[in-house]
């Protein structure tokens, strides 16, 4: 068997993604960024800040739902994670519906913050497991969030790539177009292209995911692991084989 | 009459059919035991905003009828996956969906809250959320050239129903870091709150409880639900019954199973 | 680089000469241990904004020189009477004085909070406070018909110096009621905070005192100065030093007599 | 001697002004009008609330310093106090300077939160205990919050009277114009015209000002002067001679 698992693969992607920052937030329901995100933080001195929503502990806010929002309004917030139900090649994403908007044949839960944060952290990384042409398609149904915007919109920020369970694409704002970085070890620049319904650039030779250091992985193991178990206690136990905690 | 109602079902009592009902995220504290008392009391045609979103209480609240429109910015059950009273409804058109973003409902709260028309803020523009909001503008910035804003407009409940740890007999309510539950409460006509206890004393009496205080000033009646949240958690008190939420997961998925859930954990009121 | 800084002096380095400082009103804690350091190290041009008034920290400042623009809603020393340096600097015109009302400094500070560009508020239409605000807007409400409504720009200070009851080692700072002081920091570029004491352990762990507490992400650097607002009074911890303040309006209302004030008060460091 | 104090003449007349309602704040450095909504509150059974700014036990705000005025615009404070260096006919106040406004021959600390509080406030009193032709102008030297307003202005608020050392005036919103509604005992017609610079409306005959009766003296006396030496310990003493006591 292999010597990490494919979400220590992912999390180790997305930190180095990260890279050097001050504040890194992760909303609900998104287990691999956060351990990204404590990884981070576990290899800093004190630094980045990391505000996991749904975490007591590990989440200093203390002025209510809108303080996460006016912190990136501000422009304290480097990095923040986005999904979507349906992510097109020009980055837009959706997270609310598919087809006829007043009578969908899809609905998923709703946009969230992403309409704003999505325009003012300069890093947003987009992330989804399912890499399938049912999720990344040639236009999204509903515009949540659009990948890009008009230059005289305020837009510090957007996009910086996304991952997959497959590879990982990088974002050029410019041509608001996917280009595709590297493929994860035991996956094919082919397999990519025959999954992905958008189009997107790629050099002639694709690089493998570097894949995560005997260090790294003991800081995940050992460090990260008991963190994240008070918010993500089921995740935790089946990853890290964290011991389960009743979550706070 | 003392704030302290003597009874949860009179302190709901001016949750009328058809209002404007703003309701918390689930970390602030969801009244559940009032959402089950209400249902009971087959309220109807509720305009319900979640601020900014929700889980178990508007998945209940629209499988039992009683919403019209919903405005908020997600529903979901979390690691239970999607709610199926909520995207049931939709898909089949029954409810109003105005769909939001987080940031511009706690704006448009704090436009109320303010007293003013509205509250602009950044980002959103060429969203489809703006596109489907006829009721929110977009404004070049007085103080730039060519800048376009969204403009929000205040949203005023009707009533603002909220859960907190506990409150005095003047019915000053501890909140904590929960602020939201003050400006909703301080963007609404009146302020309905459930407590997990009445504290003896005066809440406003000692900086340190004052600092988490709403003031019974903006507050309408309290009632005492202990464990209020149930099956949701009240962060630092209890936790969210996770057992539960899969059942009712699984029970809500179809409208036979949902029926029954009502009949066996809201209809029939529930040993407490 | 600890938060907590070795001396008054270093905690204040950001604090440069021609800068925006923002300040709080008087019951929320005015620093004037640091003010006193300030005019010792010979502070000039400040843009000082008092959010959303000032007593006698803006009257030293202004009669020390440091003051190139003030901006708030009012300063006197209230049962004292008139602020003398501050009348005589405005009467001779050795200051900028943007006169604002109290609500609109809030509204700026709340919009530079928010990250937008701006805020509106109802009234101070037909009033001179807005005929000599030419960076204030006059629109028209988008969402009614010929509704003329003010909009405050953003203000956003480079430095917010505050004082606060407590902080801990990380640079969580115990602010309490004083709400305000969050919002400041969120505002300013740099927050800097004078405490009366070190908290050992973590506010932030604590949910009553959490409710409380400016986090320390907002703080750049704290220190101790204990009985930090002497002669103004830090509400629930000391009362105002009646005397002293009635020995400042008599000696600060000649130049000659606000000199040997300064010699006495400020340049000679006072025994704590 | 007379049965009663100039000051608890003043404070009876505002108790009458204020009438019934929910909610009276009071501003700084203003004992007289603190009396009168001190005494409101002790007449009354646990209406109406009484927000002294200045105190820590008679206020309930929470918020900080804009509780006051966010309250105010939600339409939440009934009676508000405003004062002004110069006041005029139209009910203009002047709190900010008379002169050159860059180089003025005075200049008062400043508007506070007039020119919001004066629009959004149903009932304002106007209060000043010189009535002379220095104070009541004929036209003030700076507009720091206007009596009026277009018709088109959203303005739930304005002047309900103004309240002198001589006299209770009634403002007209309709024509912008005071009315002498009583002259307080010792005091004439004739004097106060001689002392108030802005014309203003008067009946044939105009009633001297009612005193206050025992029960509201004995009420001021026993139950408001002590609630008051929080705030106002030198003018407790002075007026109500009651014990000096260190302001919290």
């Amino acid at each position: 068997m292999s010597r990490f698992r494919t979400e220590e693969l992912l999390a180790d992607v997305i930190a180095r993604l990260i890279g050097d920052v001050r504040h890194i937030a992760v909303g609900n329901s998104s287990p691999i960024p956060a351990t990204a995100a404590l990884l981070c933080r576990a290899r800093g001195k004190g630094l980045p800040y990391v505000s996991l929503l749904q975490s007591r502990k590990h989440n200093f806010f203390t002025d209510g739902g809108v303080e996460l929002f006016d912190c990136a309004g501000q422009g304290r917030i480097d990095v923040f994670f986005l999904s979507g139900g349906e992510i097109d090649g020009e980055g837009n994403i959706n997270l609310v519906s598919i087809g006829e908007h007043d009578h969908p044949k899809v609905r998923f839960p709703g946009s969230f913050g992403s309409a704003h944060l999505y325009f003012v952290v300069p890093k947003v990384i987009l992330f989804r497991t399912e890499h399938s042409r049912r999720t990344l398609v040639p236009r999204v149904g509903f515009i949540s969030a659009p990948g890009g915007s008009p230059d005289n919109v305020h837009r510090p920020g957007g996009p910086l790539g996304l991952v997959t369970n497959r590879c990982v694409f990088g974002f050029d704002k410019a041509r608001r177009r996917f280009r595709l970085d590297s493929v994860h070890p035991g996956h094919t620049v082919e397999e990519v292209v025959e999954h992905t319904g958008f189009e997107f650039d790629r050099p002639a030779t694709v690089p493998e995911t570097e894949p995560p250091s005997d260090a790294t992985l003991r800081i995940m193991r050992e460090v990260v692991a008991p963190e994240l178990a008070e918010v993500y206690p089921q995740f935790a136990a089946a990853v890290f084989g964290q011991r389960l905690a009743q979550p706070a | 009459m003392s704030v302290i109602a003597a009874s949860l079902d009179e302190a709901l009592g001016a949750i009328a059919d058809g209002i404007m009902l703003a309701v918390p995220r689930e970390v602030a504290g969801v009244p559940m035991e009032a959402t089950r008392a209400l249902i009971r009391r087959g309220i109807k045609r509720l305009h319900l905003v979640a601020l900014p979103t929700s889980s178990l209480q508007a998945d209940l609240l629209i499988g039992a009828g009683a919403i019209a429109t919903l405005e908020t910015s997600a529903v979901s059950l979390n690691e239970f996956g999607p709610a199926p009273r909520f995207t049931d409804a939709i898909i089949n058109g029954r409810i109003r969906m105005l769909d939001a973003t987080c940031p511009a409902l706690h704006a448009a709260f704090q436009a109320a809250e303010k007293g003013v028309p509205f509250m602009p803020l950044r980002g959103i523009l060429g969203s489809d959320v703006l596109k489907f909001r006829p009721d929110w503008r977009v404004i070049d910035n007085p103080f730039a050239n060519s800048d376009p804003i969204v403009l929000l407009p205040a949203i005023k409940p009707d009533v603002a129903l909220i859960h907190a740890p506990m409150a005095d007999r003047a019915g000053n309510v501890w909140i904590g870091r929960q602020r939201e539950l003050a400006t909703m409460a301080h963007a609404a006509a009146k302020t309905i709150v459930t407590v997990e206890k009445i504290h003896d004393g005066d809440l406003l009496a000692d900086p340190v409880l004052a600092a988490g205080v709403l003031p019974g000033f903006y507050v309408e009646r309290v009632a005492v639900a202990a464990k209020g949240c149930w099956p949701l958690g009240l962060p630092d008190h209890y936790a969210t019954d996770l057992g539960h939420l899969a059942e009712y997961a699984k029970m809500a998925a179809t409208a036979d199973g949902f029926a029954k859930y009502l009949d066996e954990y809201v209809y029939e009121r529930r040993a407490a």
